[in-house]
């Protein structure tokens, strides 16, 4: 039956936690009362990747955009918009610094610098319906592999393609393929890492609960390559609905014969199991990730035979990451040279001389636009950061970017024209990673950020080898010193020294990579260092350890005429003063917690 | 010459053997245009006064069935054997005692008492007169024989020549003994040797049974009327108690094709000294028991082990009857 | 035989034992190797096996004068043959309940397991089965 | 064979072996800490980084598990290379600063003091290092896996299952052997509960030489203990074999040899002493069966022939008993007949090796044999005490400020007086007995036992080695309790019967058959489950039953059976039996 209107309503992990199933139902209950619910359907689709804008919703065909409903907002929406025909302004998207609003999502400068490869079926299709990803053109991919072409076609159009790992680390997929096709062996495994540990991104999941056909159809055409008939998804168990969205999809791929025995009538047999894993980052590491299927701790071992030679079960084994696989069926429609022909290099000669195709960051920190974003790949970070990105929030100042996760560099502003591609981006002494950036401002200390992000992989360390194990805990020591205001110029070096140390010798990636903030930190900071360590204070004023609040007496009494509100709401009863008098901090008590500052209007209250 | 003299005669029997000789049909004409008949109680009137009359070894054969039950039957066996050159045990009775001999489960004091005084059927005027040998009557004193303690087989009186088993003998086996002893007489052929059991097998009963036997094991027995039988599988393997293994064969496995266990009228085979004791070690080798408890459990399901299995046996049995109460 | 007098005053039972070649038989002669005291009343027939002892004989020993017959065979679980005397055990249970019916004492028949190290349960029972007999009296089988 | 260059030395190694190895063979040392050769190189301690050079281009990489390639260039002292390495320890020293082998470590590669400060620091000697060869050798080598991390990073450690006691742990001690600290220890829960004596008298690998005396003296495979038999793992052993003659496949196997006759001799055991607890065996320290005190005057023994206390002291006195269960209503009535002897040659010995007094506590002295009683004299001579009389207990005593000493409470038959009697040592002399199993073997053998449960012959004089079965022969103390001349004089006895019937070639065989009268025969099939040896069997054409006379044995159950009396033993046919009742019965 088909529908005058469809609502889009973004069901993306985002979304649902800002209560969009609540929208859906209201809208459904709102459209039943106007007896318009045979005319305008309610679809829910996976993360539409403006996350900063939810709970949203897009209008087709009509392709207005509508941003952060309230349940009150739906009486209203459905009365203009689709009884009288009349899009309600107010709930549209506003850009930033601009007044009017943008109705269509497609001039929505966040969307319009957007180039859709892996998410092509974002926020379009109802994700557990597999009649919609085949109506869109799904599994064409399959059926052209399996019926028209040889397993060593397949690689030959990946290798042409340019892909590369989506994951970090940025392995030639189709050099992995076809190395794991020479292996002589009678089993091969694909795997599909869904094992997304880096903390503020969402890309694996979004694709996967946006458009979990495209990983199967990504790891079929894979499988039939390599000649593998077992395929793994390794999902963390945190993400409920993502994995939720594979079970149906693979359930209906079975249904359709698009999984199991003889797929397409070949003699082609592949099957798909899913592997729920505990959420240890390091789980992410290959070697890791396969002992932790084999039923084993999820430690790395210690290698240099890759796992495309002896992974699983000591078999070969071709492990891409999420958002890889499902590059590949739109590689096989589209031709090997249209998706070459994005981005940046040429890898005809070389398979690691250039960054092909795109990649799916997901936005976070101090930008206005927050969200999931595929770009292609040569887009310069300045591009991403403001067109897109919308720029920083409340008008700050630019300080870094970090990309590629926890163990991913800070990038400084006077490199904001980096092209966005491997190479480049481990040149500066960051990388790619699997596509977390995080955009920080003049607000924040690049000693405290390094230190965060270093608790985190210090954390998440398997403990497995000395340097990852010991080292990384002394480097924490060593910040935790800093940002105390106990650092020494000496401890400066020995961090320095211990962090290439750590990357050096270190048995995984993990490690490898671990002192990557420190060092870019150091590298583009290093005055920010040195004055925490001999001024002993925090430009940024972050370190509570060297910053202390006080109130400038003269506003406070001229301007706010000794309120009070900061001593109401100090948590540790810290601020003295009769009302209507000037208000001091005692210091000894202070838990530099900040909330006077917050809660001063008149700005009396001051960081030194 | 004189036709060679034949005696027929019925001592402690039902008569089925006399019967049996009727049977012969026309084949009676045969014997009856061979032989004089010179006793044959049940069809003709002879007195025995003309049998005492007669030269010993004159008669050239009597056929004598039944068992010696009474002072007469052995008066009558023993002068038969007197006047017979060839003196045949005919029949189960005169053989093994058979039927009547089950009266050897008790003595006489005890039958008596049943059938004079305690037998419902009696009328109540004669109930409690026994009988007297010797009654002195109006016309003068009469005798009526002694009735012995014990019944007893031809031979444990007489000494007899051959044996026709059977209960009766089957009626093409009398027929092919009596061709054969006319054969005998008429061309001068040697007897055969003394003892000989005539007109049966020197087998089993199995042999002639049609059943399909295999290995047995016995669980549980089984009366006929309890079961209803596989018509194809050996019946003891059934559970019905057939006496079949401890039978002389030569009725034709007659019961079995009545789907009914042998009655062992034919009597022990060749060789063997006691039918029922001979069943009793076949039985109990084949009884699917490894204790005392469960041995008597099975051995209890059979009903009347002893009339069972010394039914037509009992006089010739080793033991022959049954001790009284107060013998220990 | 027929002289034979059977009075209880006079009375010296004559028990026929069939023994087993390998056990009771040579549990016997351990008996009178080791010089035990054992019922001379027993005359002793010997069987390769007790399962070769067929209920004939044991009525053929009654019929021709015997006070009691017994059967030694070696331990349930111990012939020599593996399972002959399971075939006895069930002979003379059978046996037994037929004597019993012939009017005859069922305990005039002993069966007893007797190896070939047990000249003492040997001289032991055989005495024991006299006494018994010796309560028991003559056998006197009507004719 | 590839070609490699490890600090400028050339050299040629077979290709996959590890950095580690090769430079072994060039005689580089490469420092480790996690690396053993049972297992495969775990590659944590990264102590073994060496730089690999290809090219201009350099990278660090672990010697342990680095699969060499033809054309390498490895420098293990470059100056990285020991930059990585002195961090490396530092970061060990700063953790674990008293651990013998870290400091040994340390100071062998010229670190001694940390830069850094560890908040984690253990200061124990013993304390685990994390080095994770436990985990690997119970997992890869064991193939256990009782041993295993938990937790993560920092917080890392070596931990049981639950951190409870395993009950899949073999208690091989493969773990504590690999610790370089000592860490890990082994203790037998069994001596902590007093269970056993902690001096063992038969200590031993799982790779033996059974016995000094051994033909052939070659090394055997325990397989009560070991690794391999028990989970399939270690083949540490064929790893360290040159010649390779470890082969795990060599079992046990069961030969079928045809023979036609046997002779069993198969001796006996020695009474369970702790049936007794009176005694004290297996409960008091140095009370030993003769078996344990024959086992320490061995020269080749525990103690290398030495008389001594558990303390490793020489004993004061020491008393043998006697008849420990033989003799002994309760036990076992008859004489052990050796025990006498032995305990007089034990007097002999400890009197001869030390300067103990001796006591003999005894029922009668049986000094039977030939020269037996000359050597009772002799050692009455020597001043051996002997005391006529059955203990009762031995109990131990605890003086405060001496060593503890033994009691032997008795009374002294001679004298009429009961006694009691400090030892430092007691010997007891348990009752021989027949084997366990013996019941099983008679059944095998069809043979008889007499109520001492050892094997039954044919005849206690004319007769002592024979059995009721033909061809099966006893000799020794399978046949009853003996001495060694006995014992060696019955089994020639045997051996010489023996082979007069093999001398003779052939075997008459008892003519005691079943046989089956065909011609008679009716196929009831009563006798067919009958014979134990199959030797029945029923021929469908003919109907009737047959009897294998190879088969049978003749014991004529088939002939009691049989209905019709077709079938008929020979030897003791129906005829015969029959004769013999009315013959036996004529009188």
């Amino acid at each position: 039956m088909a529908y005058r209107t469809y609502l889009m309503v973004c069901a993306g992990t985002g979304c649902v936690a800002n209560n969009s199933m609540k929208i859906k139902e209201k809208l459904e209950d709102e459209l039943l009362k106007r007896g318009i619910h045979n005319e305008v359907s309610v679809v829910t689709t996976g993360c539409n990747g403006f996350c900063a804008a939810g709970p949203l919703m897009v209008v087709q065909p009509d392709g207005v955009f509508y941003q952060l409903l309230k349940e009150s907002d739906i009486p209203l929406l459905v009365e203009e918009h689709f009884i009288k025909g009349r899009p309600v302004k107010k709930l549209m998207y506003t850009p930033p610094k601009e007044k009017s609003s943008i109705p269509k999502m497609s001039d929505i400068p966040f969307f319009a610098n957007q180039t859709l490869i892996a998410l092509k079926n974002r926020g379009l299709i109802d994700p557990e319906k597999i009649d919609e990803y085949i109506a869109r053109g799904g599994y064409e991919a399959l059926a052209k592999v399996l019926t028209t072409m040889t397993s060593e076609e397949v690689i030959k159009e990946i290798k042409d393609s340019g892909l590369r790992g989506r994951g970090g680390g940025g392995f030639p997929t189709g050099i992995k393929w076809e190395t794991c096709k020479r292996m002589e062996a009678d089993t091969r495994y694909v795997i599909c890492n869904a094992d997304e540990g880096d903390p503020g991104a969402f890309m694996d999941r979004s694709i996967i609960e946006s458009d979990p056909h495209a990983v199967l159809e990504g790891m079929c055409i894979g499988a039939f390559a390599i000649g593998a008939s077992d395929g793994y998804i390794y999902i963390r168990n945190e993400y409920p609905i993502a994995l939720q969205r594979l079970q149906v999809a693979i359930k209906q791929a079975r249904e359709y014969g698009l999984l199991g025995k003889n797929i397409f009538g070949t003699d082609f047999s592949f099957d798909v199991r899913i592997v729920r894993g505990a959420g240890a980052f390091v789980c992410g590491e290959s070697t890791a990730l396969m002992a932790s299927i084999e039923g084993k701790p999820g430690e790395p071992r210690a290698k240099y035979v890759h796992t495309v030679e002896k992974g699983l079960h000591d078999k070969p084994t071709c492990l891409n990451n999420v958002e890889t696989w499902a590059n590949v069926a739109q590689i096989i429609t589209r031709g090997a040279s249209w998706f070459s022909s994005i981005g940046t290099g040429d890898v005809s000669e070389d398979a690691w001389g250039g960054s092909k195709g795109t990649k799916v960051f997901s936005l976070s920190g101090k930008v206005n636009n927050t969200g999931l974003i595929e770009v292609p790949m040569g887009i310069s970070l300045r591009q991403i950061i403001y067109d897109i990105g919308g720029g920083i929030k409340d008008g700050k100042k630019f300080k870094a970017v970090q990309t590629g996760g926890p163990s991913g560099g800070f990038i400084p502003e006077s490199l904001l024209d980096l092209p966005v591609d491997y190479e480049e981006l481990t040149r500066v002494g960051s990388m790619m990673g699997s596509g977390g950036m995080v955009v920080t401002d003049e607000d924040n200390c690049m000693v405290e950020m390094a230190k965060y992000f270093l608790s985190f992989t210090q954390a998440e360390s398997c403990g497995k080898c000395i340097p990852c194990r010991e080292g990384t805990k002394r480097m924490l020591d060593i910040l935790e010193k800093i940002t105390t205001g106990e650092g020494t110029e000496e401890d400066l070096v020995l961090l320095e020294e211990l962090s290439y140390m750590v990357v050096d010798s270190s048995l995984c990636a993990l490690g490898g990579s671990a002192p990557n903030p420190v060092l870019t930190t150091l590298k583009y900071f290093r005055d920010e260092y040195e004055t925490h360590v001999r001024d002993k204070k925090c430009p940024a004023h972050c370190c509570k350890a060297l910053i202390k609040y006080s109130i400038d007496p003269n506003i406070c009494v001229e301007k706010g005429h000794g309120c009070g509100v900061c001593s109401k709401s100090c948590p540790d009863g810290a601020i003295i003063g009769e009302s209507k008098q000037v208000h001091y901090i005692d210091l000894m008590k202070c838990g530099k917690c900040g909330i006077c500052y917050d809660s001063c209007k008149f700005n009396a209250i001051y960081i030194e | 010459m004189s036709k060679p003299k034949l005696a027929l005669y019925w001592a402690s029997s039902c008569g089925g053997c006399e019967i049996a000789v009727v049977d012969l049909e026309a084949k009676i004409l045969d014997v009856a245009g061979f032989f004089e008949i010179v006793l044959w109680p049940c069809v003709m009137d002879f007195k025995y006064k003309d049998i005492e009359a007669l030269p010993d070894g004159d008669i050239t054969l009597c056929l004598f069935n039944g068992a010696i039950r009474t002072s007469e039957n052995e008066h009558l066996a023993k002068m038969l054997r007197a006047k017979s050159k060839v003196m045949v045990a005919f029949g189960s009775c005169a053989g093994d005692g058979a039927i009547p001999s089950l009266a050897n489960f008790y003595d006489k004091d005890s039958i008596y008492e049943y059938v004079f005084k305690t037998c419902p059927s009696l009328e109540e005027s004669s109930r409690g007169v026994y009988p007297e040998t010797k009654t002195t009557m109006p016309e003068g004193e009469i005798e009526i024989p002694v009735f012995w303690e014990t019944v007893k087989t031809l031979d444990q009186v007489i000494d007899v020549d051959y044996y026709i088993p059977g209960c009766p003998p089957q009626t093409f086996q009398i027929a092919a003994a009596v061709e054969a002893v006319i054969d005998i007489l008429q061309n001068g052929k040697p007897l055969p040797p003394k003892g000989t059991v005539l007109g049966a097998g020197d087998k089993t009963c199995c042999d002639d049974c049609t059943r399909v036997k295999s290995e047995k094991k016995i669980k549980k027995f089984y009366r006929p009327q309890d079961i209803i039988t596989d018509p194809e599988q050996c019946l003891l393997e059934q559970g019905i108690v057939c006496m079949g293994p401890a039978t002389r064969n030569g009725c034709e496995a007659l019961c079995m094709k009545a789907n009914m266990g042998c009655r062992g009228c034919y009597g022990p085979p060749e060789g063997v000294l006691d039918q029922g004791a001979k069943m009793v070690s076949a039985l109990s080798s084949v009884i699917d028991a490894q204790n005392p408890e469960d041995a008597k459990k099975i051995i209890d399901t059979i009903a009347d082990p002893l009339g069972t299995f010394y039914r037509f046996s009992m006089a010739s049995s080793i033991l022959r009857r049954v001790q009284k109460k107060n013998n220990k | 035989m027929e002289t034979q007098i059977k009075s209880k005053e006079n009375f010296n039972p004559r028990i026929v034992a069939f023994l087993c070649n390998w056990c009771t038989y040579t549990g016997a002669d351990l008996a009178g190797v080791a010089r035990m005291k054992s019922s001379p009343s027993v005359r002793v027939i010997r069987t390769m096996c007790s399962g070769r002892v067929d209920p004939t004989f044991v009525l053929k020993a009654f019929k021709m004068g015997a006070d009691g017959v017994m059967i030694g065979g070696c331990h349930i679980g111990d012939c020599h043959y593996s399972e002959g005397n399971f075939k006895t055990l069930r002979r003379v249970e059978f046996l037994k309940i037929m004597l019993k019916d012939f009017g005859i004492d069922p305990k005039r028949l002993r069966l007893e397991w007797i190896s070939a190290s047990e000249g003492d349960k040997y001289a032991h029972v055989t005495n024991e089965f006299e006494k018994e007999l010796r309560e028991l009296g003559p056998l006197v089988l009507q004719e | 064979m590839i070609k490699l260059t490890i600090d400028g030395k050339q050299l040629e190694v077979f290709e996959d072996t590890s950095i580690l190895k090769a430079a072994e063979k060039a005689g580089i040392w490469i420092p480790t800490m996690c690396h053993c050769d049972y297992i495969e190189p775990y590659g944590v301690c990264r102590l073994c980084s060496v730089e690999v050079v290809k090219g201009k281009r350099s990278r660090i990489v672990t010697a342990c598990n680095y699969p060499v390639r033809e054309g390498l260039t490895v420098r293990t002292n470059s100056e990285r290379v020991k930059w990585i390495r002195k961090i490396i320890m530092e970061l060990m020293l700063s953790r674990w600063p008293n651990v013998p082998a870290v400091k040994e470590m340390a100071e062998q590669l010229g670190i001694s003091k940390p830069r850094f400060e560890s908040k984690e620091k253990d200061e124990a000697e013993d304390a685990c290092i994390l080095c994770g060869m436990c985990v690997n050798v119970c997992n890869d080598l064991v193939g256990k896996g009782v041993l295993g991390f938990s937790k993560m990073g920092i917080e890392r450690e070596v931990v049981l299952p639950y951190n409870e006691r395993s009950e899949e742990c073999i208690a091989c001690g493969a773990c504590a052997y690999v610790c370089p600290t000592k860490h890990i220890k082994v203790k037998s829960l069994e001596y902590e509960r007093g269970a056993i004596q902690d001096w063992s008298l038969a200590s031993k690998t799982a790779i033996y030489v059974p016995t000094m005396q051994a033909v052939p003296r070659v090394p055997t495979i325990d397989e009560a203990s070991c690794i391999n038999k028990q989970t399939g793992g270690c083949k540490a052993c064929q790893t360290y074999c040159e010649p390779g003659a470890i082969n795990y496949d060599m079992k046990d196997e069961e030969i079928e040899v045809e023979v036609g006759q046997i002779l069993i001799t198969t001796g006996y055991q020695l009474m369970d002493l702790t049936k007794m607890p009176q005694f004290g065996y297996g409960r008091l320290d140095n009370v030993y069966s003769s078996l344990d005190f024959e086992h320490m005057l061995n020269s080749t023994g525990p103690t290398n022939g030495t008389i001594q206390c558990k303390d490793g002291s020489v004993p004061r006195a020491v008393g043998i008993i006697h008849c420990i269960g033989s003799r002994d209503e309760n036990y076992h009535k008859y004489c052990s007949r050796v025990c006498c002897m032995y305990a007089l040659k034990f007097a002999h010995l400890i009197k001869d090796r030390t300067t103990a007094e001796v006591y003999q506590f005894y029922i009668d002295m049986r000094a039977f044999g030939k020269g037996y009683e000359e050597f009772y004299k002799r050692l009455l001579d020597e001043g051996v005490n002997m005391i006529r009389g059955k203990v009762g207990e031995v109990t131990e005593c605890r003086v405060d400020g001496e060593k503890p000493f033994l009691k032997v409470a008795c009374e002294d038959t001679l004298i009429g007086k009961f006694r009691e009697i400090p030892l430092d040592m007691v010997i007891l002399c348990p009752a021989i007995e027949s084997n366990a199993d013996s019941s099983d073997l008679k059944k095998i053998f069809s043979i008889s036992q007499s109520p001492d449960k050892f094997f039954l012959e044919r005849h206690p004089k004319l007769d002592p080695m024979s059995t009721m079965t033909d061809g099966i022969f006893i000799a020794g103390c399978a046949q009853g309790p003996k001495d060694i001349p006995d014992s060696v004089a019955q089994a020639s006895g045997a051996a010489a019967k023996i082979l007069s019937l093999i001398s003779v070639g052939e075997v008459a065989v008892d003519p005691i058959k079943a046989e089956i009268v065909e011609e008679r025969c009716s196929g009831c099939r009563i006798c067919n489950n009958l014979c134990p040896y199959g030797a029945i069997s029923y021929i469908d054409e003919k109907k009737i039953s047959f009897i294998n006379d190879m088969l049978c044995k003749g014991c004529g159950t088939c002939v009691a059976a049989c209905p019709s009396s077709v079938i008929t033993g020979k030897g003791f046919t129906d005829a015969q039996i029959m004769a013999e009742i009315e013959g036996l019965l004529a009188i």
